[in-house]
């Protein structure tokens, strides 16, 4: 069965529609690849995933759960987690408290207990930041614990926004253009570390990317999206072999 | 109209006009005042201060800062005139006397740290202040610790009526709002009135309580209550109102600055009823702000510049030579008596510290005053003073109050008594 | 009930309740002391410093929650503090009377302000929780201005509330100044804070301030964060006024004043932006600074028109400066205390030269005081001119800050010198 | 009622319809002035995203000009003759005053705001705060404030009224008032009569006693009369000094909008609000930008200053505080509008005025300004940007 479902998802801003009738599902435990020209609509697909646009008409289900039901904060706690094509990291903030953030979803104590310091709250924040220690460590970002992250280099913060999301423990991992700005080789690292995502922790992920090398060496299945409309799907060499997609990327 | 003057009356429950009490100074230790059936005021709690070295230190709390600077300023003058004919007459042998000045920001909070710096400062006794909402501060700070306030211009009708260390030089708020009533229900015939009330203002809001209830049990009517706030710049909501409603004439409780074009934009509109008003009128700048159509009206006020009484005189005259400029408004002669009565106890007292003096300032009798005649033994704090209702006509050499009726507290009832002008009549 | 240093992997839980306790015992005894010595060897003015000082304490690092940790930019802190200090005013003024009649117990004071404050805290937390649930919609200046007009909502009803005597106020009965209380209460607000901070629960709201996109997206509830940061700076504030309100014993509309929040605001800007250490430094400063001011003597007006111009002078001189040389530290504080003082020496000499223009010269001299509140302003827009994230800017104080910052320092000095 | 028992600020006024429109004309003359300033505030905010909060002392400021400006004109509050109206000495207030507070606001912008541009945006809001209190307390040290002057009420030459019958008054009502007025004069000139004889003693007669009772009774059945008469129409009262500001206001609203929308400078101000660092790329000289918004802001709120005191209510106290209420209010006015739409701020501010004045028409004179506030909310809760204000969307 299918993890995500979008069923003719449509959004309109004014008279401009980004998506239109998007329709694609995405099985759990491969990764996708989501791409397009730019303007396509790619992250709008992301923002209506998440939760921040409410799809105009259409729906979007995920494990059964119709997600225009809910606010952005219960889809993550469903299992959706992000990362940004501009990065949002919490700048002022280290890059462990950033990566601790993300187990917030999975607090064991209530605030009163936080406030209060009681023996619930430091016992959670204490497995929580070993937690999010052995994940950065896991992603290579285990000496820059005590960075604050709007210091790091982009490619690092890149890094550290996987690392968050995937402190949600998420079902399904959202990345927009996880590549941006690295070099090839932080690229190829980039690659390795999202294949191992998956292989080690059964994640199911969708990838926004540019980079088509980058593309089609990591996607399994690779949707195109132009003009808000679904052109092309399928395997790698399929798509890069669709005149539709050659048409749309080089123009007619 | 208003279904709530009941329980706004709450607020002065306690206003029992004692008048029978004997002031006390014979032990303050064993009650004071408290010896008066009707009295409540309490004894002082703290022991207060004394004087240090052959230095007397007296505080004074006045608006230094902020939007009551104008008469804060003025009290700081009289004062200082005071103490200067004071010294000038004598002053008390063996001493200097010190005159500690604090700022009060114009703001109770203020004021009150003021009082406990001045306390902590060593003064013996402490004068001030101009408005009811600071001197409460004061005089709450000058009860724990055991010093003595002689307030300024504060008419809150309770002011002095729960400590014993709290006296004043100007007529309570319940007289003024009584005297203003009187005279608008008998000398001038109202049956009427409209009130306008500043509601930023502790002391327009007492007064116009005070005005209505002497009004309504005279058996006049309130026909419409309006509100502004000081500051505010356009009064056409309020007026459209009260002229709507018809009224005889209209009570205006708020300060001068107001009080002008809040006339004058009456007159224009076309609602040309006499005004009323209270002490918080006084300034020659209600000429320049409310411009012809303020004259005419009538408000009550500490004393006038018509008055040719020589302590009247001698006190115009020193103050130009000082200041350069006639007193901007009747806190300059009130801040004087103040201090003048401060200074006379001080004369009375045998061991300068601040008990001695509480008992000496209880039992001042027959001062002769710029605003009359101040006794203040037998009257919890609050003299018996008489009140003048005023005219204003074009200003003249004298000044621009014609005084037309005064009014004194009846011993018994404390309802204002019609009585001879005096020497007020000037001319 | 302030936090523990940093948890180390041998039983975080028990160490940290340990020190917790500790902390919170130390806590209450520090604030007896305060009363102790300030009740013995202060005058009551001093002692009243003392008391309203923590008030402060308490309304800066209440509003920091709210403002330098979560990001809700509110300049109406003052309404709570009000809402608390006419919550004890109404309640004392009914029911006082009645209390003192029938428990007739030692401390009972202290007792009935105890008990008030909690009636204040239910009461202010109450209205956070109402102005906390518009910044559902609204962002940062719009929700600025709500809270302002929330703030001067509550002061014309106080001016309308006859039963506390409208605009005149009205005494209340308890007349006390319960030092030990409000410095248990600052103490006990810089200690949540710090708890708050120290949990993932403070991520959540410092998230919220940073990113509130972000935050949603990892699952942060920022409605609920942000109204719980409301409902607690308020309850604080709340506390804060009922014990202000029987220090005061009188209180009126005009005590509340949106200069106030104002001021409230400013501490928490100037001690630095979420920095609860700043924030209560910076309560306790500025709210002496104008206190401290009352010494002032009167100035004469020549010297003071010299003092005004030189002082332009000298900042303009300063703040050039600092902004284009980047020579070292040790030599960039040197030339600017060479340029304060070539600036006080201008002044003087100026103010010496305006004494002979007769129209100045025959000016009265200014009172010090007069003279209180515009220092302040100076002060205010001088520090952030040239240090905008504040004092303490985002850091907290510890040893190991202090050290990390000494450590910057010194060496570069010891070079300096040795250049 | 319980409620209402406690309130004394709540009385229950029944509501005269009659009233009605003269209050919705006040309310909109009033809002003119507060669009006036709310436009300094609303342009300043378009550009720098900074809430100036010393645009009310630069008001004030402005009103101290033209004080001064009056006073050299002779009108000062000692003059021993009295001085002659001129329509030129308000054109000679009005330039001087918005030149000032133009300068004001430039400096400080120059001063207190520009060297924070780059620093978060909070820092600059303490300095405006900073600002504000400094002008406030430190004004107080230089600029005449005790007693707080006033310009000469006599400066104002508009005095007269514009009077807009909607309703005809009850003429047969006239018969009963000229009545009531013959009365009156009657008893009034008997007890003039008899006070001149009985001027010196100090109770008076049982003849003069009655005579006087007479009068006064006249008097209020006079009044009452014409109370009667005058309320049975319905009309409308403007003054003409205050239709005068409506009409600057407007014109000055309109040069503004013109500057704005059709001027090479109104493009590049609109590309600097839009984004200062890309504008600044494409050429525009950022701080000559900002300078400029400063001087039309400050400017209007000069001349909204002068007008304030002279022609729309002539006598007004001028203290340091002048510019404090106005400024708060004309800063609703701004945000209920949108702040940083100029339209927005112009709509605000008449809305404000007409919100206030319905208030007082219902009885509530002590709510007005709490209602301003309520109003706010509710506009903030329904279009959380204000009612013109653009929902920026966030860029994800």
């Amino acid at each position: 069965m299918s993890q995500l479902v979008l069923d003719k998802a449509t959004i309109k801003f004014g008279g401009l529609t980004a998506v239109n009738q998007v329709c694609f599902e995405l099985e759990q435990g491969m990764i996708f690849g989501l791409i397009g020209p730019n303007g396509a609509g790619k992250t709008t697909c992301f923002n209506l995933i998440t939760g921040l646009y409410k799809p105009t008409s259409g729906s979007i289900t995920f494990d059964g759960h119709d997600l225009s039901q809910y606010p952005t904060y219960q889809i993550a706690a469903l299992g959706i987690s992000r990362t940004f094509q501009n990065i949002r990291l919490f700048g002022s903030l280290t890059v462990l408290e950033n990566v601790m953030l993300g187990t917030y979803l999975r607090k064991e104590s209530s605030l009163a207990s936080a406030l209060l310091h009681g023996g619930r709250s430091i016992g959670d924040t204490s497995r929580k930041r070993e937690f999010a220690t052995n994940l950065l460590n896991v992603l290579g970002l285990g000496d820059l614990l005590h960075v604050r992250s709007r210091d790091l280099p982009y490619g690092k913060q890149r890094r550290v926004e996987i690392a968050r999301a995937m402190a949600t423990n998420p079902k399904l991992l959202l990345l927009d253009e996880p590549a941006a700005g690295m070099n090839p080789q932080e690229k190829v690292a980039l690659m390795e570390d999202v294949k191992r995502l998956r292989n080690e922790f059964g994640k199911t992920i969708l990838v926004i990317e540019h980079d088509m090398k980058f593309v089609m060496n990591l996607c399994e299945q690779i949707v195109v999206l132009d003009h808000g409309e679904e052109i092309a799907r399928g395997l790698p060499a399929e798509v890069k072999a669709n005149p539709k997609v050659i048409a749309a990327y080089l123009g007619e | 109209m208003v279904a709530s003057i009941g329980l706004a009356s709450f607020m002065a429950t306690g206003c029992k006009k004692g008048s029978s009490a004997a002031s006390g100074g014979a032990n303050p230790s064993s009650g004071g005042d408290t010896s008066g059936s009707t009295s409540m005021r309490k004894p002082m709690e703290g022991k207060g201060n004394s004087a240090k070295n052959g230095v007397i230190t007296i505080g004074l709390v006045a608006s230094e800062t902020g939007d009551q600077k104008p008469w804060g300023e003025d009290s700081i003058k009289g004062a200082e005139l005071a103490l200067a004919d004071f010294n000038a007459a004598g002053g008390i042998k063996g001493y200097k006397i010190n005159l500690d000045i604090q700022d009060s920001q114009s703001i109770p909070a203020g004021a009150g740290n003021a009082a406990a710096k001045l306390i902590s400062d060593g003064a013996v006794g402490i004068v001030g202040e101009v408005s009811s909402g600071n001197t409460v501060e004061i005089a709450n700070r000058g009860f724990k610790a055991g010093v003595p306030v002689v307030a300024i211009g504060a008419t809150m009708t309770k002011l002095t009526e729960t400590q014993n260390n709290v006296f004043r030089v100007c007529y309570p708020d319940s007289f003024q709002g009584g005297v203003m009533a009187t005279f608008a229900y008998q000398a001038l015939g109202l049956r009427k009135v409209g009130v306008l009330t500043d509601n930023k203002l502790p002391y327009s809001q007492g007064l116009s309580r005070d005005f209505i209830r002497t009004f309504k049990k005279l058996g006049g009517t309130i026909v419409d209550q309006e509100k502004y706030e000081q500051g505010a710049s356009t009064f056409s909501t309020q007026l459209t109102q009260l002229k709507a409603a018809n009224p005889e004439a209209i009570f205006c409780s708020g300060y001068f600055t107001e009080v002008g074009p809040i006339v004058a934009a009456a007159h224009q509109m076309g609602l040309t009823v006499p005004f009323l008003g209270g002490d918080g009128w006084d300034s020659p700048k209600i000429l320049t702000s409310g411009g012809k159509a303020i004259l005419g009206d009538y408000f009550c006020n500490h004393y006038t510049n018509m008055d040719n009484s020589p302590v009247v005189q001698q006190f115009l005259k020193e103050w130009m030579q000082k200041y350069k400029s006639a007193p901007g408004t009747t806190m300059g002669a009130l801040g004087y008596d103040a201090m003048k009565v401060t200074l006379t106890a001080l004369k009375n007292c045998k061991t300068m510290d601040s008990v001695d003096l509480r008992n000496a300032l209880a039992n001042i009798q027959d001062l002769q005053c710029v605003s009359g005649t101040i006794t203040l033994k037998g009257n919890n704090g609050t003299p018996n003073k008489r009140a003048l209702v005023v005219k204003i006509v074009p200003m003249g050499p004298l000044g621009f109050q014609q005084p037309v009726v005064a009014y004194q507290p009846d011993p018994k009832t404390g309802l204002p008594v019609k009585v001879p002008l005096g020497s007020a009549a000037g001319s | 009930m302030v936090a523990s240093p940093p948890v180390s992997k041998s039983n975080p839980v028990a160490k940290s309740l340990v020190s917790g306790i500790l902390s919170a015992v130390g806590c209450v005894a520090l604030a007896f002391l305060v009363q102790y010595i300030s009740g013995q060897f202060l005058s009551s003015y001093a002692n009243g410093l003392v008391f309203q000082a923590a008030t402060f304490v308490t309304l800066a690092v209440s509003l920091n929650i709210v403002n330098g940790i979560t990001g809700q930019f509110s300049i109406g802190h003052y309404a709570f503090f009000q809402i608390g200090a006419y919550t004890t005013g109404a309640l004392s003024l009914l029911f006082w009377k009645k209390f003192q009649g029938a428990a007739n117990v030692p401390m009972q004071e202290d007792i009935w302000i105890v008990l008030m404050m909690f009636f204040g805290i239910i009461t202010s937390a109450f209205a956070g929780w109402i102005v906390g649930l518009p910044s559902l919609r609204l962002r940062g200046d719009y929700l600025a201005i709500v809270t302002l007009g929330f703030g001067e909502i509550i002061r014309i009803s106080a001016e309308n509330f006859t039963f506390m005597g409208g605009a005149t106020g009205t005494k209340i009965a308890p007349e006390k100044t319960v030092v030990w209380l409000a410095w248990l209460l600052a103490f006990a607000a810089i200690g949540l804070s710090r708890n708050l901070l120290k949990s993932v629960h403070g991520l959540a709201f410092l998230s919220v301030r940073e990113d509130e996109i972000a935050a949603t997206a990892m699952g942060v509830n920022i409605t609920r964060t942000k109204v719980a940061a409301f409902v607690i700076g308020s309850a604080f504030a709340g506390a804060a006024g009922v014990l202000y309100a029987h220090q005061q014993t009188f209180i009126s509309p005009d005590l509340f004043k949106m200069d106030g929040s104002f001021i409230v605001l400013t501490m928490v800007i100037f001690g630095g932006t979420g920095s609860i250490t700043g924030s209560a430094l910076a309560g306790a400063s500025l709210f002496y600074l104008p206190e401290a001011l009352r010494e002032l003597p009167p100035v004469p007006f020549a010297s003071l028109v010299g003092i005004v111009l030189g002082l332009i002078a000298t900042i303009g001189a300063l703040k050039r400066y600092s902004d284009q040389s980047h020579a070292k530290t040790s030599v960039k504080a040197a030339t600017m205390i060479g340029i304060i003082v070539v600036g006080i020496v201008f002044m003087a000499i100026l103010g010496k030269l305006l004494s002979f223009v007769p129209s100045i010269s025959a000016h009265a001299p200014i009172q010090g005081s007069q003279l209180r509140l515009v220092v302040f302003a100076v002060t205010l827009i001088v520090l952030m001119l040239f240090r905008p994230q504040g004092v303490f800017a985002h850091h907290e104080f510890s040893w190991k800050w202090l050290r990390s910052v000494l450590a910057r320092v010194l060496p570069k000095q010891k070079e300096g010198l040795s250049s | 009622m319980v409620l209402h028992g406690l309130f004394l600020g709540l009385p229950l006024a029944a509501l005269d319809i009659r009233t009605l429109p003269q209050q919705i004309v006040n309310g909109l003359l009033n809002g003119s002035i507060y669009a006036l300033i709310a436009l300094g505030y609303t342009m300043v905010y378009g550009i720098l995203k900074l809430i100036n909060f010393a645009h009310g002392e630069v008001f004030m400021l402005g009103a101290y000009t033209s004080l001064f400006v009056s006073w050299a004109f002779g009108f000062t509050p000692n003059a021993t003759v009295e001085p002659q109206t001129q329509v030129w000495y308000l054109l000679v207030m009005i330039v001087a005053s918005m030149t000032v507070s133009g300068l004001a606001g430039v400096l400080i912008e120059r001063f207190a705001y520009r060297p924070l541009r780059n620093q978060p945006r909070i820092a600059s809001l303490i300095t405006a705060i900073g600002m504000s209190m400094l002008l406030q307390y430190g004004g107080q040290l230089f600029l005449p404030n005790s007693p707080p002057p006033n310009i000469d009420a006599m400066i104002n030459p508009y005095r007269g009224n514009v009077n807009i019958t909607l309703v005809k008054s009850n003429e047969n009502l006239v018969a009963a008032m000229k009545s009531a007025e013959q009365t009156k004069l009657t008893a009034d000139s008997a007890w003039d009569a008899q006070k001149k004889l009985e001027e010196n003693s100090f109770y008076p007669s049982a003849k003069g006693q009655a005579l006087q009772d007479a009068a006064q009774k006249a008097d209020r059945d006079y009044i009452e009369a014409q109370g009667k008469y005058n309320n049975s129409g319905v009309s409308i009262l403007m003054p003409v000094g205050r239709i005068i500001t409506t009409v600057v206001t407007f014109i000055l609203m309109g040069v503004l909008s013109y500057l704005i929308l059709f001027t090479k400078r109104g493009r590049a101000m609109r590309a600097v609000s839009h984004d200062f660092d890309s504008a600044a790329l494409m050429g525009i000289n950022v701080n000559s930008i900002v300078t400029f918004t400063f001087i039309l802001g400050s400017t209007l709120a000069g001349a909204a200053a002068m007008m304030d005191a002279t022609l729309y209510q002539p006598g007004l106290q001028i203290n340091t505080f002048f510019g404090l209420l106005p400024g708060v209010k004309a800063f609703v006015a701004a945000v209920i509008g949108g702040i940083g739409n100029v339209p927005g701020a112009v709509v605000g501010g008449l809305l404000m005025g007409v919100i206030e004045s319905l208030v007082g028409w219902a009885g509530y004179t002590s709510w007005q300004d709490a209602a301003a506030f309520v109003v706010l909310i509710v506009v903030l809760l329904v279009r959380p940007n204000g009612l013109f204000g653009s929902t920026a969307a966030e860029k994800v």
